[in-house]
């Protein structure tokens, strides 16, 4: 590693997952060394964390030390040891831009929110919709009606490819959906095309947010929901239906891209908090950034 | 208000065969009136002026009935879909979305024909606030002239002296120059006269007709059917022999039917046996009009009477237009709509429908679009029950936006109604 | 503090001073009217927000009460009034006046702002068929001859009105005191809103913002000097000093106001608001309503030709946003946020065409909603910190 | 023989059955059965019906022992134990089963499981049939009375145990929870609509007996005349969601407005008004003085505010219905939770739990909110008339019930408040009603 370079630490704390990526800034390129998500699942956030900041660094062989910058973004103001903080969409969009340098766009699907960004190719967001208070056609949505047809979550996209003949639904509320999916059960609706139906009224959706929010020519889906290709298929489907040139994408780092985005801003940040001498004790930057 | 086109068969009689081809008429006469030379106003249904505008033989088009036409037809989720796209919000009035994405669309009218650009726009603001920002909107589309007669709300229930004078005086001075310049033609008040005597010749008929309901069993539907019985008084025919002659053959269907103890015409045929009146408060829904009224027609429920079917203007108070005071009257007509009148003469007269036309129910169909009809409801429901024993139901739902029409969510509420009164009067509890 | 109509002005501490205000506009049974009441004798009566012309009011020895909403309290009535896609203020509004904390007001004036408002003003009448209630049909038709002829009309009637409720008849002269007392209000407030312009981190808009909704339960001449002791005070306070935040236009609120909490996580997630459309009632004209003339002409004139671009009020030009476009060059701001409250007809159908203004002109907006009860920011938060953000990393690149 | 006429409240919930003696003037309950709602809408039904007919057969082991003069104390003794046991036996019987399917399923997926995770699967299950003996002590707290709740519970917590330090990182080869939790969701599916309604009660009271009439041999001979008792059903009416899916005729459907109203008249006649909080729907209901519905109000099709609000809720926390109330009861105070969304509660839960908020405060919170919108339909629907009853599942629920006294009283003073036990059975209570009346062509069959 040369001296020039930067290693820097994103993390993502979501409502449901926390994601921690791993990079070194070369100046020249950024290169992604590890990351990883996990489920936070009725712990406490600040110890997930923790843990998988250790999982990382020793995984890296590294240790906090080495780091030129913590970032966080999310609910990441919890993260105490941060250096500073970034949000959301900045750092959505810039990882987007990492994992696919073709993407213009990109759709943050999580547990609770979605958001769509527009962003140029420095990954500034030029514009973005998000959705509102309420959490159908969440991830969370999702992941309630799966588990009461007894789909694991990997198996959701698969499944929801085999539908012949989806049933289509409305927005329905992500706690009653269970009951509305226990009543397309008991009409003799198929598993694949009950998911099918859901992936259908959510890629609706989020096409409307991306349209939107001014997407024209790629996006690349993060978050947590880029891993079901069943929605990923319904988004394509939906556009190719509407004869829109848009074209989806999914990487398999996805789910990482706020981190991703976190840890890179986070380089620059450093880098260039070096050129105006200031030194970066942990916490301080924040401070320094209002 | 009107259809040209159902896509379902729909039992129909000769009124109503002539009714629609009335109405696909004048649609194929809007499309041709570029070529034809002919001038053509955008302006809105509530108080319209169309006697006004056919004295100087300029057309209306009125975009809330493009809008409702579009949700018969099945097109306006993808308008709303386009406008809000545009960055129009969920929130509000989606008849003002759907007619945005008609024209981003191409403007094409319920006929298939595209539908001529305005030469004016006649902003009749009338008992919504909605409608100032509509032809706001439109403004930014086209590049025409726009003129704009605010009508007076009706706060203490009642038409001042200064109301009317403030109407019209921007009949005179702002609308009728409006309309002399871009047609070049010089205000004729004799025509405008012979105008406002058809008119009232026809609203006499349409009078009766919608009083027919008193009878029992009503030989009319007063909100589903009622809906094609103001089609031609309120948009572009008042004032026409066409009307004269359309109102006087249905009110002798209507009397036909009355004789023949029959019920009204329905979607299926005719209805057998009423057992339930109603008298329903709010527009209709558009997207799924058909199966909202059979969900009353499976029921065996009759609307006596509606609010609806005032939207245009309301003449249960005796107003008729008046050849012998044009502006006046037309002044009163506008200030008399239903939206413009307050909550407390909105309650009082349906309490009245409640009692004069007998009926075992009272409803409200409130739907989100229309915060001049909606803001309110709720207060009105319990008065009109205080005020006349008679149960109240509520139902949501939208004018032409789907998404918000949840068709078990509606069946489950009127037929829990349903029960609730038919098991009251088992008891003898209602009349 | 001390007697909440008379705050402790003599304070030197800007906190003490703000955080009266605060509690004045929370105490929502509203304190400082019955003590008016009670010291003069007088009538009070409240009005919605936007405009009402408070100077023939107060002409006639009434206390104008802006009623803007309840925040955040819970609302057990007036759900009962109202669906869910009705936006918050008119169920507020009802809540209070159904749980007594309007009990000390002698009637309500609903100025024409949207027909929630105006349908309100009949439900009012219903509710509360003993006390007075007019409907202020502000005129659309802003010719002297026409519009004029029937605003003028409408404020003696409304004037008339007051008369029966116990106020005594207006007069000329007491009319003219009164705008005299309302035009060095408005001046002290523009003076304010010209300081925040040029030093936003003097001036927080929290803080201002609670300052001005303390003169809707005020009378006009105490407000007026708590604004000119505020004034003195940011002024002289020294530990203030700019930090990098971007310059933002916060408009879309003019009737249901957001919560406190949301314009502080505004300006905490890197915002400074150099212009708002807040309490529009205490700035409603751009300059001073003529002190000379026929008093009652003059408050029709200024309503006629100096109001501004509100939402409520007809453009026919064709030329929707342009007065935002000028107003985001005249106070150096650098972007746009679209604040306005959930299902608020004016604020939202306006905001396509003010969006497309703005847009054309090459100023960067964003869009949120609100409601007065709002109490989750998180979503607003990250997106103005990312507005904030991407004007801070990226503007002028 | 016993002659009964049954009403069946298919809820978005739960599934509840009221069985009537068909032969007594005065509404008689013989029986009350109670089930989870499940997409087999007739095993929903039979399993409700089922349980209502062991309830009523429980019922006629107990007037046997009076007639062979067991005195009343030794009966209820006897009676508490022999309902354990029996409980315990069905149980027993559903957990075999689902013991069964789960590893049918793990072999099914073969490959696609690692290893750790078929040594997880075992000892979850033995870990679950191990449990089974404390679940059915004398004085044992069950979070649940559903099967699927009691099991579920216990087999997450244990798969959260198993699978703790692994987490989620695909390069372990530890267990996945996602693994298990499918497994269980899938296997659930498949226990609950099967119907094992038929057989059950024989079965599960012969095993049942043995130990109870050990101290009380009367009952065996009780028990033996019960079970030869034939039980015959002549007329049922269905309410609740699901109605419309209902095996019944069309004349045999009502709706639940209808039945909660007159079931709520029937339990305590001076009502004249009446909520109920489902699962995900809330009813104001006004009622005259002969049990008929003279307006109403519900909600939106929104789950904040209703009983699944709570059931989500309850699961953030790891609590079981049963003691949500009783937690909130003992706050001190009240956190406002400004989300209305059901799901952003829940976030702002954990975010208020890692503030230090206390679980109960927030609690309190939670149910004031839900009370207060229930305030308003009962405002919308006309207030709160001179007698009020609350009815529905969330009336099981102490908490909701003094957060509703507290507002009730603040905005229409002093009214009586009923409370039934049974409250969640009132709507079956209103069907089973309109069942008997069909029987004596009371009411016309509209
Ligand atoms: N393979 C998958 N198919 C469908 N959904 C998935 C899959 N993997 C994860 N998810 C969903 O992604 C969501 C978590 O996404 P994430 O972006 O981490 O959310 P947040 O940032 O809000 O915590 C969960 O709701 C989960 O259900
Ligand atoms: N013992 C209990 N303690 C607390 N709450 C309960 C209890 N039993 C049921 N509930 C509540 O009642 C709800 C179900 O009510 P119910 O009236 O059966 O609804 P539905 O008819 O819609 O199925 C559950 O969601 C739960 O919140
Ligand atoms: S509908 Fe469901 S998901 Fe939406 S706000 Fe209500 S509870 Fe939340
Ligand atoms: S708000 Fe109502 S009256 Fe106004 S345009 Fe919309 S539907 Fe028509
Ligand atoms: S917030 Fe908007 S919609 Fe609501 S009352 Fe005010 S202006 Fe009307």
């Amino acid at each position: 590693m040369s001296e020039h370079d930067k290693l820097a630490i994103g993390i993502d704390v979501g409502s449901a997952s926390i994601k921690v990526a791993l990079i070194r800034d070369t100046q020249a390129d950024v290169e992604l060394l590890v990351g990883r998500s996990e489920r936070t699942r009725r712990r406490e956030a600040t110890d997930v964390v923790a843990s998988l900041v250790e999982t990382l660094l020793s995984e890296a062989g590294l240790t906090r030390e080495d780091l030129a910058y913590v970032a966080t973004t999310g609910e990441g103001e919890i993260v105490d040891f941060r250096t500073g903080h970034f949000y959301g969409m900045t750092t959505h969009a810039r990882g987007a831009r990492f994992l696919d340098s073709e993407a213009d766009a990109c759709v943050d699907i999580g547990a609770l929110h979605t958001r769509a960004i527009l962003m140029d190719e420095r990954a500034k967001v030029l514009g973005y919709r998000m959705t509102s208070q309420c959490a159908s056609g969440s991830g969370q949505f999702l992941e309630n009606i799966s588990r009461y047809l007894g789909v694991t979550m990997a198996e959701i996209g698969p499944i929801s490819l085999q539908a012949d003949e989806p049933e289509r639904c409305s927005s329905i509320c992500a706690v009653l959906a269970e009951t509305d999916v226990i009543n397309m059960v008991s009409r003799g609706i198929s598993t694949a095309n009950i998911l099918k139906g859901i992936h259908l009224s959510m890629a609706g959706r989020y096409v409307k947010l991306l349209k939107a929010a001014g997407a024209t020519r790629v996006v690349l889906v993060t978050g947590g929901l880029a891993a079901d290709v069943g929605l990923m298929a319904a988004m394509r489907e939906t556009l190719a239906e509407a004869d829109d040139p848009l074209e989806v994408r999914s990487h398999e780092h996805s789910v990482l891209a706020g981190a991703i985005g976190a840890a890179i801003w986070g380089a620059f940040r450093a880098r260039k908090m070096e050129r105006l001498g200031i030194s970066l004790a942990p916490g301080a930057l924040s401070e320094a950034r209002t | 208000m009107s259809t040209t086109e159902d896509p379902r068969a729909v039992a129909k009689d000769a009124s109503q065969e002539r009714q629609k081809r009335m109405i696909a008429d004048h649609f194929s006469r809007l499309a041709r009136s570029e070529e034809r030379g002919e001038k053509c106003v955008y302006t809105f249904v509530p108080g319209n002026l169309t006697e006004l505008l056919l004295a100087f033989d300029v057309a209306p088009v009125l975009p809330e009935i493009n809008a409702l036409q579009s949700g018969m037809r099945g097109l306006s989720k993808d308008y709303i879909a386009l406008a809000e796209k545009e960055g129009h919000s969920e929130d509000v009035c989606t008849y003002v979305k759907c007619d945005i994405g008609m024209l981003r669309s191409g403007n094409i009218g319920p006929t298939g024909e595209r539908l001529p650009d305005p030469d004016l726009l006649l902003l009749s603001y009338t008992g919504c606030f909605t409608f100032l920002k509509w032809f706001e909107l439109l403004k930014q589309e086209y590049d025409c002239p726009v003129t704009m007669l605010h009508v007076p709300y009706q706060a203490d229930g009642r038409i001042t002296d200064e109301m009317r004078k403030y109407v019209v005086d921007q009949l005179r001075d702002k609308i009728i120059p409006a309309l002399e310049q871009m047609t070049g033609k010089a205000y004729d008040e004799d025509r405008l006269r012979e105008l406002l005597a058809r008119s009232a010749r026809a609203e006499d008929d349409l009078v009766a007709v919608l009083e027919s309901a008193k009878h029992k069993p009503s030989p009319i539907d007063a909100y589903f059917g009622g809906v094609y019985y103001i089609g031609p008084i309120f948009t572009a025919f008042r004032g026409t022999q066409e009307a004269v002659d359309y109102y006087r053959v249905l009110r002798e269907e209507v009397e036909e039917r009355i004789r023949l103890g029959k019920g009204p015409i329905i979607p299926s045929g005719e209805l057998e046996q009423e057992k339930y009146r109603l008298v329903v408060e709010g527009p209709p829904n558009w997207t799924n009009f058909r199966q909202f009224w059979e969900m009353f027609t499976d029921e065996g429920a009759v609307v006596v009477a509606s609010t609806y079917t005032k939207v245009g203007g309301v003449y249960d108070d005796g107003f008729r237009h008046d050849p012998e005071r044009p502006l006046e009257s037309l002044a009163e007509y506008c200030l008399g709509c239903y939206t413009n009148l307050n909550l407390p003469s909105r309650v009082e007269k349906l309490a009245n429908y409640v009692r004069d036309y007998e009926a075992d129910g009272f409803l409200i169909n409130s739907v989100k679009s229309c915060n001049s009809f909606s803001a309110g409801q709720l207060m009105m429901l319990r008065e009109v029950e205080t005020r006349t024993g008679v149960p109240g139901g509520f139902i949501e739902s939208d004018l032409v936006d789907p998404r918000y029409f949840s068709a078990a969510n509606i069946k489950n509420r009127l037929e829990s109604y349903f029960q609730m009164i038919e098991q009251k009067r088992a008891r003898g509890v209602t009349r | 503090m001390s007697t909440l109509t008379e705050l402790d002005l003599a304070t030197t501490s800007i906190t003490t001073l703000v955080s009266d205000c605060e509690e004045l506009i929370r105490d929502t049974s509203m304190p400082s009217v019955r003590t008016w009441k009670e010291r003069t004798g007088g009538i009070a009566i409240g009005f919605m927000p936007t405009y009402i012309p408070r100077e023939l009011l107060h002409a006639q020895g009434v206390l104008p009460v802006g009623i803007m909403g309840a925040g955040d309290i819970e609302i057990i009535r007036g759900d009962a009034y109202y669906q869910s896609y009705i936006c918050h203020i008119p169920r507020s509004t009802v809540e209070l006046g159904l749980n007594g904390s309007l009990d000390c007001l002698d009637g309500m004036v609903f100025p024409a702002i949207c027909d929630v408002i105006r349908n309100l003003s009949g439900m009012w009448k219903m509710m509360f068929a003993d006390k007075l209630v007019h409907y202020l049909d502000l005129p659309q038709d802003f010719s002297a001859e026409i519009g004029g002829t029937f605003y003028r009309h409408d404020l003696e009637l409304l004037s008339q009105k007051l008369v029966d409720a116990g106020a005594r008849p207006l007069e000329a002269e007491a009319l003219r005191a009164s705008i005299r007392a309302y035009n060095e209000n408005s001046r002290a407030v523009r003076a304010l809103y010209d300081l925040r312009r040029r030093e936003p981190w003097r001036v927080p808009t929290a803080e201002l913002y609670v300052a001005l909704r303390a003169g809707l339960v005020l009378p006009v001449e105490s407000h007026t000097a708590l604004l000119e002791r505020f004034s003195a005070l940011v002024q002289a306070q020294t530990d203030r000093v700019p930090v990098d935040q971007a310059r933002v236009i916060l408009t879309g609120s003019f009737c249901e106001q957001p919560p406190l909490g949301l314009i502080k996580t505004l300006e905490r997630s890197g915002c400074y608001i150099v212009d708002d459309d807040f309490v529009q009632v205490s700035r409603w004209f751009r300059g001073d309503i003529s002190e000379t003339g026929d008093p009652l002409d003059a408050l029709v004139g200024a309503f006629l030709n100096d109001a501004p671009a509100c939402p409520t009020r007809y453009i026919d030009d064709g030329e929707k946003g342009r007065e935002l476009v000028d107003r985001v060059g005249a106070c150096g701001a650098e972007g746009v946020l679209f604040c306005a409250p959930s299902f608020c007809d004016p604020a939202l159908l306006d905001q396509p065409m003010d969006t497309a203004a703005v847009t054309r002109a090459g100023i960067p907006w964003t869009a949120f909603k609100y409601s007065e009860d709002t109490g989750q920011f998180q979503v607003i938060r990250e997106q103005a910190g990312t507005f904030a953000d991407s004007i801070k990393l990226w503007s002028g690149t | 023989m016993m002659r009964y006429a049954v009403g069946i409240d298919l809820g978005s919930t739960t599934t509840k059955a009221v069985i009537l003696d068909a032969d007594s003037e005065e509404p008689f309950v013989l029986g009350r059965g109670i089930t989870n709602s499940r997409s087999n809408y007739d095993v929903a039904c039979a399993v409700a019906l089922g349980d209502a007919l062991v309830d009523a057969r429980f019922g006629m082991i107990a007037a046997a022992l009076e007639r062979a003069g067991v005195d009343a104390e030794a009966r209820r003794v006897a009676l508490d134990e022999l309902t354990l046991r029996f409980r315990e036996q069905q149980y027993r019987r559903q957990l075999a089963e689902l013991d069964r399917v789960v590893r049918e399923l793990a072999t099914e997926a073969g490959d696609e499981l690692r290893q750790t995770e078929l040594a997880a699967v075992d000892e979850l299950m033995t870990s679950l049939l191990n449990q089974v003996d404390a679940l059915f002590t004398k004085d044992a707290q069950r979070k649940s009375d559903f099967f699927r709740d009691i099991a579920g519970s216990q087999y997450m917590h244990k798969a959260e145990a198993l699978t703790r330090g692994g987490g989620c990182a695909s390069r372990d080869d530890g267990p996945r929870f996602d693994t298990l939790v499918g497994l269980y969701d899938k296997a659930i599916l498949a226990v609950e609509n099967t119907d094992t309604s038929g057989t059950d009660f024989e079965d599960c009271i012969l095993d049942a007996v043995v130990g109870p009439q050990r101290s009380l041999p009367a009952l065996g001979a009780a028990v033996s005349e019960v079970i030869a008792t034939r039980l015959e059903k002549l007329a049922n009416v269905g309410t609740g969601y699901g109605r419309a899916r209902l095996p019944f005729a069309d004349t045999q459907i009502r709706s639940e407005i209808l039945c909660h109203g007159l079931g709520a008249f029937t339990m305590f006649p001076g009502t004249r008004t009446v909520l109920d909080i489902g699962g995900q729907d809330t009813k104001a209901i006004q009622v005259d003085d002969s049990g008929i519905v003279t307006s109403f109000q519900m909600n939106d099709r929104c789950a904040a505010g209703c009983g699944r609000y709570l059931g989500y809720i309850a699961d953030e926390m790891n609590l079981g219905l049963h003691e949500l109330g009783p937690l909130a009861n003992q706050a001190k105070r009240r956190v406002r939770v400004n989300s209305t969304c059901t799901v952003f509660a829940g976030a702002e839960l954990r975010e208020r739990l890692s503030l230090g908020e206390k679980r109960e405060d927030i609690l309190a919170g939670l149910h004031r909110g839900i009370t207060l919108r229930a305030m308003s339909l009962l405002a919308r629907s006309g207030g709160v008339k001179n007698e009020f009853t609350f009815t529905g599942g969330v009336a099981n629920n102490e908490a909701a019930v003094k957060a509703l006294r507290q507002l009730i009283s603040e905005s229409y003073g002093e009214v009586t408040m009923n409370i039934s036990p049974s409250s969640i059975y009132t709507g079956a209570l209103g069907a089973a009603i309109f069942a008997t009346r069909s029987l004596k062509q009371e009411v016309p069959a509209a």
